[in-house]
């Protein structure tokens, strides 16, 4: 039997493009398993040119899934760009757009995206989805539909619409949404973390029986990279922490710093590079971002009710923990924390005050600035002319850290599931379910036309320049 | 720049000072080259920018708006408006990769036969230098 | 659809519903002699929507429009294309065609092959017969985009307003008062009469000036009909052909016309003398002035600027000594609005000043003068009684010499002749050997321009009869005797070959006619195009004379260009006879170039609110409404509307873009 | 009725919009049988389909395949998004020449030590971006980045009932309730520069904002939200160019007697970034479409 490969394509329910291979060798064994994303817009190469308060606008079109993280991390870099830092009630009202996606976020995986592969029992290629999980779980699905609405209406209110916002500038915020909105907001809310606690219990339930199978199906160790302020759980600002396998800390930087800690892997088919942990090298040093990343790396949650959650995933499970399943339990216990923190934000009074820009000039400069978004980290860098015009711009994204993990694990599930030459659908989909616990954004992460920059170190705050950035 | 190359003028003339000065050249029978093609229009602010671009995207080598001076327009102020749109077409073009001085504004009265063959000697040596609009062959 | 291959540009013009009669003219040989009509009769007929081809000599001719008639009444055609000449120039004449034909004359294009392509390319007949079948394919093109259009019919004002009151001025003045139309003359200086009331005889007639003029100064100041402005200016003119709205500003005189006797018992006691204009500042005036005695309307004027009754308050001998009290010193500047159905630009001339030719010594050597203020000295109410003195000593000058040509025919000056000056220098000439017909009278010309009725026979007699010596050649320079101040005159007599000096008493410059000083204002208010001389333009040289290319604005007189008195009122009859027919008909149609606004495009974004210079959009309901009685069809705000809300007619989007497609695009 | 989604280079905006609808999908979903929605669907391929929904740009030659593909497939093909609709703000790649875009992708921007390697079995980039109607018909086009979830409905309902599209006549102006006065602009200004007055028109302040040369159908949403519009709905009914039609619009509104007036050099200065401006999301469908080779030194 000669060599021989199986190609799943497109892969399904999935943000953007890809497609999996698995090379069999003669003896029909899986030699390899590669997952190539397919996509490239190039927004980096045509940031340049740009006025930098245009920037925040433009490249919310790198995701229509997670539209405000570029917003708010390219405003954040443009702040620092030209030296202006936004005031109290515009980083408050940005950090409640950033929890308004994220409650939108999750619940989509949950209804569209992942949640079919965990919350159906085995149906074919035509139910395993919203309409076959409606059928399955309505009390979940309406709950999850009315949640994610709740989320979408939060950033519509701070960003101005709810795919792609615009509000952010350099600076703050353009115009206060108006008290009154915020209010009504600030009374749903209750409401929303009701629907919230039922739809986790009804997702526990869900997968309580097959809950061990999921979990085996892909486990290996890895280290771990997510945003932290100090140990506390953060998805808005912070510095960049990694741990290694066993869970110790072993890095804590600013994101300016960030390519001295990471490098990069080159495939040929793949328009994705393969970032890894510089001190262990390739493939040792391949590391996870994302949420099953962040519930590792974080010490404590300063949200009560998703501190208690994290007790009680650690007390059941340990840490780390390293089964690609829990992804969805740490988006579960995510979902909480935003919505919490949602809440603190809105009764805070000082959300109310008009001021929400501070005036800027523009000057020669650079700014970078990381965020978390709901499928990792996301960093953004820009370089400026005096007259406030783009002239570099680099953008590391969330799924491009995961690229090498996903390969990782659709090769770990090829070797065990295949064995002959076919692959049906209900093995595919298994090939397939695992990717989807990534939950991969493969446009953002080959927006940037599949490189991850590592040469792009820019030196530290006070200015010095260690390596040029070409373009 | 080879020789044989004959740049492809598209004219927009005023009514009242433009086309009237290109008349004023013909009844003077003063001989200018054969590149330009001439629009009537009333004013030189009837011309909208898409047409300029229009002519440039199929071909023209190079597009001669031609207005009264100043203060003579028929219509007041239709060529302080026109002015001011070649310029920020201008940069738009340099933007887009075309040498801006493909697009050319000049004032030429009822009167000024002379003037205006001038324009067009001077614009179609001009264009020879820079030469063919090579838009077309690229565009999908 | 097929390939209309020509070099500039391969274009498959789509299949046209119209039909398209194209009609080639050879203008005799002004086209066909450099155009190969036969071959671009062929390259037309493979147009597509071209249904008929012809070509004629002359289609301006009653034939050649008779071509196109018959196509019509055949019904082969439904649109209309005439390669011949400017469209400026026989537009109307082929839309006559078409309306007369039944078929509407909108629907006409006309391809400009003569005055833009075969006499400008003469020599390179293969690239002028190249635009050619360019021009005529856009012209299909645009023929076929063209759509009926009824002319805006608007009613004409049967009032006129003449700007000038010189005899231009009063002869159209009295012409259109005498056919029943109000009249508004306007006149800047205190009085009619214009450069004319300055003279003393004129040629060849020998006629004196204020006999034939002085009547008609009165009559027109007199005339019913005729509201007679002066002291006054034109300040603003909105509006369009019979509806011009004129603001008309008048001067304080101070002295009211009604009471002013005109009997001068003021003039001894005002303590200022100023250089009097009407003398040509041979003498002086008082700041209380009558230009001269017979000037219309017979009042005095206080000249603000040097009377010292006015600011401050200090003199004020004339109020006393005025018997009929007519002095009024507070009274303030008038301003009216009118509405004229037509204007005619009436506004003479400024004579050259020569100072500037430092060889001829003008205003350095007393006794070089120029010829108006020869002619204010040979009048006999003149400063000096009708007696030719020299300004230097006040003695009979017994050598004169007449140098032609200053300022005109002269690179550095004017170029163009000014027709009169050889007339009135000969004119002068014989007034001063009938008064000194011992004197020696010299002519220095570069050719006589005698061209008028009597002017060849008014010449040999004032060669043979009295005397007087022509010498061909341009004074090359003047120089003075300082002691005696007597002048030699160096010439090059081309006729003999030699140079020639001559020993004369007396310089008379024949200087040239230029524009009048207010020629740049009365141009920015009525938007009327000058030429390079500076005189206004005329609509067409040939046929269109006294009309300009504005509707309802005529010109004549010399503001059009330098003429002798019979020219000029041969003009304002002509200027005359084209308002009365304006105003006659009561209704006049308008180009239909307006625009449409589409309301239901049109999203009140206001930009073109504030472009019209003729307000002619206003905002109802938030959306744009055209006010078509107001708009000139521009287009500017057609172009500017972001949301393309606007159309203006028989100049649309469609059909420019259909030439330009013809012209450098492909399919 | 069957649907079906098909998605080219794009950010998967429009889908989300669609799933916007929250409850208002479900009957959605019950009218039509959804039966190739990669996003949400597992089905890999499907063969026929009443209806065609493309979203994204057409950036590879994989993305024409599945244009051309779906043509056949399809009776009604709709483009969902300004990037099918005009190209979006991929469209702005064709302000870089194509061998610039792709060398600084596999050259320049690469971390030192990780050797270049050839890209094989990946799909090929297009030399520039085109509209879907420019490689295909299309019956309809839903216009807007994202298209909102409210428009997107009413669009679709139309189609269903076998309605003829009406997209509106008007601009945005028209939606828009700040207070018009006049348009004469002394001094244009850039986004964040200066004071904003919410109340009035922003362009009559000197920001520049295409929202009077753009279609209808947002309810002016980013103006709503502070911000000028961008013209993301693309060129007004009856208007060829947006860009071309902004720039005529900002030359003759600029003031010319009063005394702080830009002279033509001042305003073409001070409009900064023309094209990245007033083509932001047209760029692949104006008149001229890409960067001429002659200038494209980048």
């Amino acid at each position: 039997m000669k060599e021989k490969t199986l190609t799943i394509k497109p892969v399904t329910r999935v943000e953007g493009h890809a497609k999996v291979s698995i090379f069999l060798n003669e003896q029909g064994q899986v030699d390899r398993a590669t997952l190539n994303i397919m996509e490239f817009r190039g927004f980096e190469k045509f940031l340049e040119g740009r006025p930098i308060e245009e920037a925040p606008n433009i490249v919310t079109r790198i995701c229509g899934i997670c539209p405000v993280s570029h917003h708010l991390v390219s405003a954040k870099a443009c702040d620092r760009a030209v030296g202006v830092s936004p005031t109290e009630t515009a980083t408050k009202l940005r950090e409640l757009m950033h929890m308004g996606q994220y409650i939108h976020n999750h619940p989509l995986h949950i209804l569209f995206l992942g949640g079919p592969d965990f919350l159906l029992e085995d149906v074919g290629p035509t139910e395993r989805n919203i309409v076959g999980l409606l059928k399955a779980h309505p009390a979940l699905a309406s709950k999850a539909i009315e949640v994610r609405a709740f989320g979408q209406k939060v950033v519509e209110i701070a960003g101005g619409s709810a795919i792609h916002p615009t509000t952010s500038l350099p600076g703050g915020i353009s115009k206060h949404p108006g008290k009154g909105r915020l209010e009504n907001l600030r009374d749903e809310i209750g409401s929303v973390k009701n629907k919230a606690d039922q739809i986790i219990s009804a997702v526990e339930k869900g997968v309580e029986k097959k809950f061990e199978s999921l979990l085996s199906e892909d486990s290996w160790k890895s280290h771990y990279m997510a945003l932290n302020r100090g140990g506390n759980f953060e998805l808005y600002d912070g510095n960049i922490r990694i741990i290694g396998k066993d869970g110790a800390v072993e890095e804590d930087f600013e994101a300016s710093d960030y390519p001295k800690r990471i490098e990069e892997h080159v495939e040929g088919w793949s328009y994705t590079r393969f970032p890894y942990y510089k001190k262990e090298g390739w493939p040792d040093g391949v590391y996870r971002v994302g949420p099953l990343a962040r519930i590792n790396v974080a010490e404590n949650i300063e949200m009560p009710k998703a501190a208690a959650k994290l007790k009680e995933i650690r007390s059941r499970f340990g840490h780390p923990l390293h089964d690609t399943f829990h992804y969805n339990t740490a988006r579960l216990m995510e979902l909480i924390y935003a919505i919490e923190k949602a809440e603190a934000i809105l009764s805070d009074d000082s959300i109310l005050h008009e001021d929400v820009r501070t005036p800027f000039e523009f000057r020669r400069g650079e700014g970078v600035a990381a965020i978390e978004a709901p499928r990792g980290t996301l960093i953004h860098h820009y370089k400026v002319n005096d007259h406030g015009i783009i002239t570099g711009a680099n953008i590391i994204v969330a799924t491009t850290h995961n690229n090498g993990a996903m390969n990782r694990s659709v090769l770990n599930i090829s070797k065990r599931l295949v064995k002959g030459e076919e692959v049906d659908y209900q093995l595919a989909n298994k090939i397939e379910s695992v990717i989807r616990h990534y939950d991969p954004c493969l446009s953002c992460s080959t927006h940037l036309d599949g490189r991850f920059k590592v040469e792009i170190a820019l030196i530290d705050n006070d200015g010095r320049l260690l390596q040029t950035l070409r373009n | 720049m080879k020789e044989d190359f004959e740049p492809r003028i598209l004219g927009f003339l005023c009514n009242w000072c433009g086309y009237a000065g290109a008349d004023m050249a013909g009844t003077s029978r003063i001989q200018y080259p054969a590149n330009v093609r001439i629009i009537r229009v009333m004013c030189s602010g009837r011309i909208d920018p898409s047409m300029i671009l229009t002519g440039l995207s199929m071909g023209a080598d190079g597009v001669l708006v031609v207005g009264c001076h100043l203060g003579d327009c028929h219509y007041v102020k239709g060529n302080y408006r026109t002015e001011r749109r070649v310029h920020l077409l201008k940069k738009m073009l340099g933007d887009m990769g075309f040498d801006p001085s493909r697009l050319r504004l000049e004032w030429v009265s009822a009167s000024e036969g002379e003037k205006f063959s001038q324009v067009i000697r001077d614009f179609a040596e001009k264009l020879k230098k820079i030469g063919p609009n090579s838009a077309v062959k690229e565009m999908p | 659809m097929e390939l209309a291959q020509t070099a500039f540009s391969t274009c498959r013009v789509m299949a046209m519903p119209e039909r398209v009669g194209v009609f080639i003219c050879h203008c005799g040989l002004n086209i066909a002699g450099v155009i190969d009509v036969k071959e671009l009769h062929t390259y037309t007929q493979m147009l597509s929507g071209v249904s008929l081809v012809e070509d004629y000599s002359y289609m301006c001719s009653e034939p050649g429009q008779e071509l196109i008639r018959k196509a019509i009444r055949e019904g082969k055609i439904n649109r209309v294309v005439v390669a011949a000449c400017s469209p400026r120039m026989h537009e109307p004449t082929f839309r006559n065609v078409l309306s007369q034909e039944g078929m509407n004359p909108y629907l006409l294009d006309v391809a400009n092959l003569r005055e833009h392509d075969s006499w400008v390319h003469m020599f390179e007949k293969d690239k002028a017969l190249e635009k050619a079948k360019d021009l005529v394919r856009m012209a299909v093109a645009r023929a076929a985009k063209l759509e009926a259009l009824t002319p805006r019919e608007v009613s004409v004002e049967r009032t006129a307003l003449i700007i000038g009151g010189g005899i231009a001025g009063i002869s159209a003045a009295l012409d259109l008062g005498d056919a029943g139309y109000k009249v508004y003359l306007v006149e800047s200086s205190p009085t009619v009469g214009g450069h004319m009331a300055q003279l003393d005889k004129t040629f060849p007639t020998m006629d004196c000036s204020a006999c034939i003029l002085t009547p008609k100064m009165v009559s027109v100041a007199r005339h019913p009909n005729v509201n007679l402005r002066t002291y006054a200016e034109v300040v603003d003119v909105q509006g369009y052909v019979g509806n011009f709205r004129v603001k008309i500003r008048s001067k304080p005189r101070y002295v009211d016309a009604k009471k002013c006797t005109a009997c001068g018992d003021c003039v001894p006691v005002c303590p200022i003398e100023v250089p009097s204009e009407f003398d040509v500042e041979l003498t002086w005036r008082k700041a209380i002035y009558i230009p001269f005695p017979q000037a219309v309307p017979t009042t005095y004027t206080i000249d603000d600027k040097s009377c010292i009754g006015l600011k401050p308050l200090t003199c004020r001998q004339c109020e006393d000594k005025c018997g009929p009290k007519a002095i009024n010193f507070n009274e303030s500047e008038r301003e009216e609005e009118i509405i004229a159905g037509t204007i005619i630009v009436a506004t003479g001339y400024r004579p050259y000043n020569p100072s500037k030719e430092e060889q001829y010594g003008y205003g350095v050597y007393p006794n070089v003068i120029t010829a108006i203020e020869m002619e204010r000295m040979l009048n006999a109410s003149g400063p000096t009684g009708g007696k030719v003195l020299r300004p230097s000593d006040m003695q009979e000058p017994g050598r004169i010499a007449f140098l032609h040509c200053i300022g005109s025919r002269d690179e550095r000056a004017n170029s163009y002749c000014s027709r009169i000056c050889c007339m009135y220098s000969m004119k002068q000439a014989r007034q001063i050997k009938e008064k000194h017909p011992e004197a020696e009278v010299h002519e220095f010309f570069i050719d006589i321009r005698a061209y008028g009725k009597g002017f060849e026979e008014f010449y040999e007699k004032a060669a043979r009869e009295y005397g007087v010596t022509f010498i061909r050649g341009k004074v090359a320079e003047v120089m003075e005797e300082p002691a005696t101040h007597d002048l030699l005159v160096r010439a090059e007599d081309t006729m003999l070959g030699r140079p020639v000096e001559i020993e004369t008493d007396l310089v008379i410059l024949s200087t040239a006619l230029q524009p009048h000083e207010q020629t740049d204002q009365v141009q920015s208010l009525l938007r009327i195009s000058r030429g390079p001389e500076g005189f206004f333009s005329e609509a067409h040289p040939k046929l269109r004379p006294v009309d300009t290319l504005v509707d309802g604005v005529f010109i004549c007189g010399v503001a059009q260009g330098p003429k002798d008195i019979p020219d000029t009122v041969a003009q304002s009859k002509g200027a005359a006879s084209g308002a009365a027919s304006l105003m006659g008909q009561g209704k006049v149609t308008i180009e239909p170039y307006f625009i449409s606004i589409d309301e239901d495009v049109c999203s009140g974004c206001k930009v073109c609110i504030d472009l019209c210079p003729y307000q002619a959009i206003h905002i109802e309901q938030k959306t744009a409404k055209a006010n078509e009685a107001q708009c000139k069809g521009c287009g500017v705000c057609v172009s500017s509307c972001p949301a393309g809300a606007i159309k203006a007619n028989h100049f649309t989007d469609d059909q420019l873009m259909s030439q330009i497609v013809a012209a450098v695009g492909g399919a | 009725m069957k649907v079906v989604f098909e998605s080219l280079s794009g950010c998967a905006g429009c889908e989300i919009a669609v799933l916007d609808l929250h409850e208002g999908l479900l009957d959605l979903l019950k009218r039509v049988e959804l039966t190739y929605a990669p996003i949400i669907l597992d089905p890999r391929t499907f063969d026929r389909s009443e209806i065609g929904i493309i979203t994204g740009s057409v950036r590879t030659d994989e993305d024409v395949e599945k244009v051309k593909a779906l043509r056949e497939k399809c009776t009604t093909l709709v483009t969902l998004g300004s990037c099918s609709c005009f190209g979006g703000v991929p469209g702005l790649a064709n302000l870089f020449s194509p061998e610039s875009i792709v060398k600084q992708s596999h050259e320049v921007n690469v971390a030192p030590g990780s050797k270049i390697v050839e890209k094989k079995d990946i799909p090929r980039l297009e030399h520039w971006i085109v509209p879907v109607d420019d490689l295909v018909n299309i019956e309809a086009k839903i216009p807007g980045c994202p298209p909102p979830p409210k428009f997107i409905a009413e669009q679709l309902s139309t189609l269903l009932n076998g309605g003829s599209q009406r997209l509106s006549k008007k601009t945005v102006c028209d939606e828009c309730d700040l207070q018009k006065e006049i348009k004469r602009i002394d001094k244009i200004r850039r986004w964040g520069e200066g004071k904003t007055d919410f109340s009035k028109c922003l362009l009559e302040q000197g920001y520049i904002c295409l929202g009077i040369a753009t279609r209808a159908g947002c309810e002016s949403r980013c103006i709503k939200a502070g911000t000028p519009c961008r013209g993301c709905f693309g060129p007004a009914e009856k208007v060829k160019d947006a860009g071309a039609k902004l720039i005529s619009a900002i030359a003759s509104t600029a003031s010319l007697d009063s005394p702080e007036a830009m002279n033509p050099q001042q305003l073409a200065e001070s409009f900064i970034d023309v094209v990245g401006t007033a083509y932001r999301f047209t760029l692949a469908s104006s008149i001229i479409r890409k960067k001429a080779s002659e200038g494209a030194a980048n």
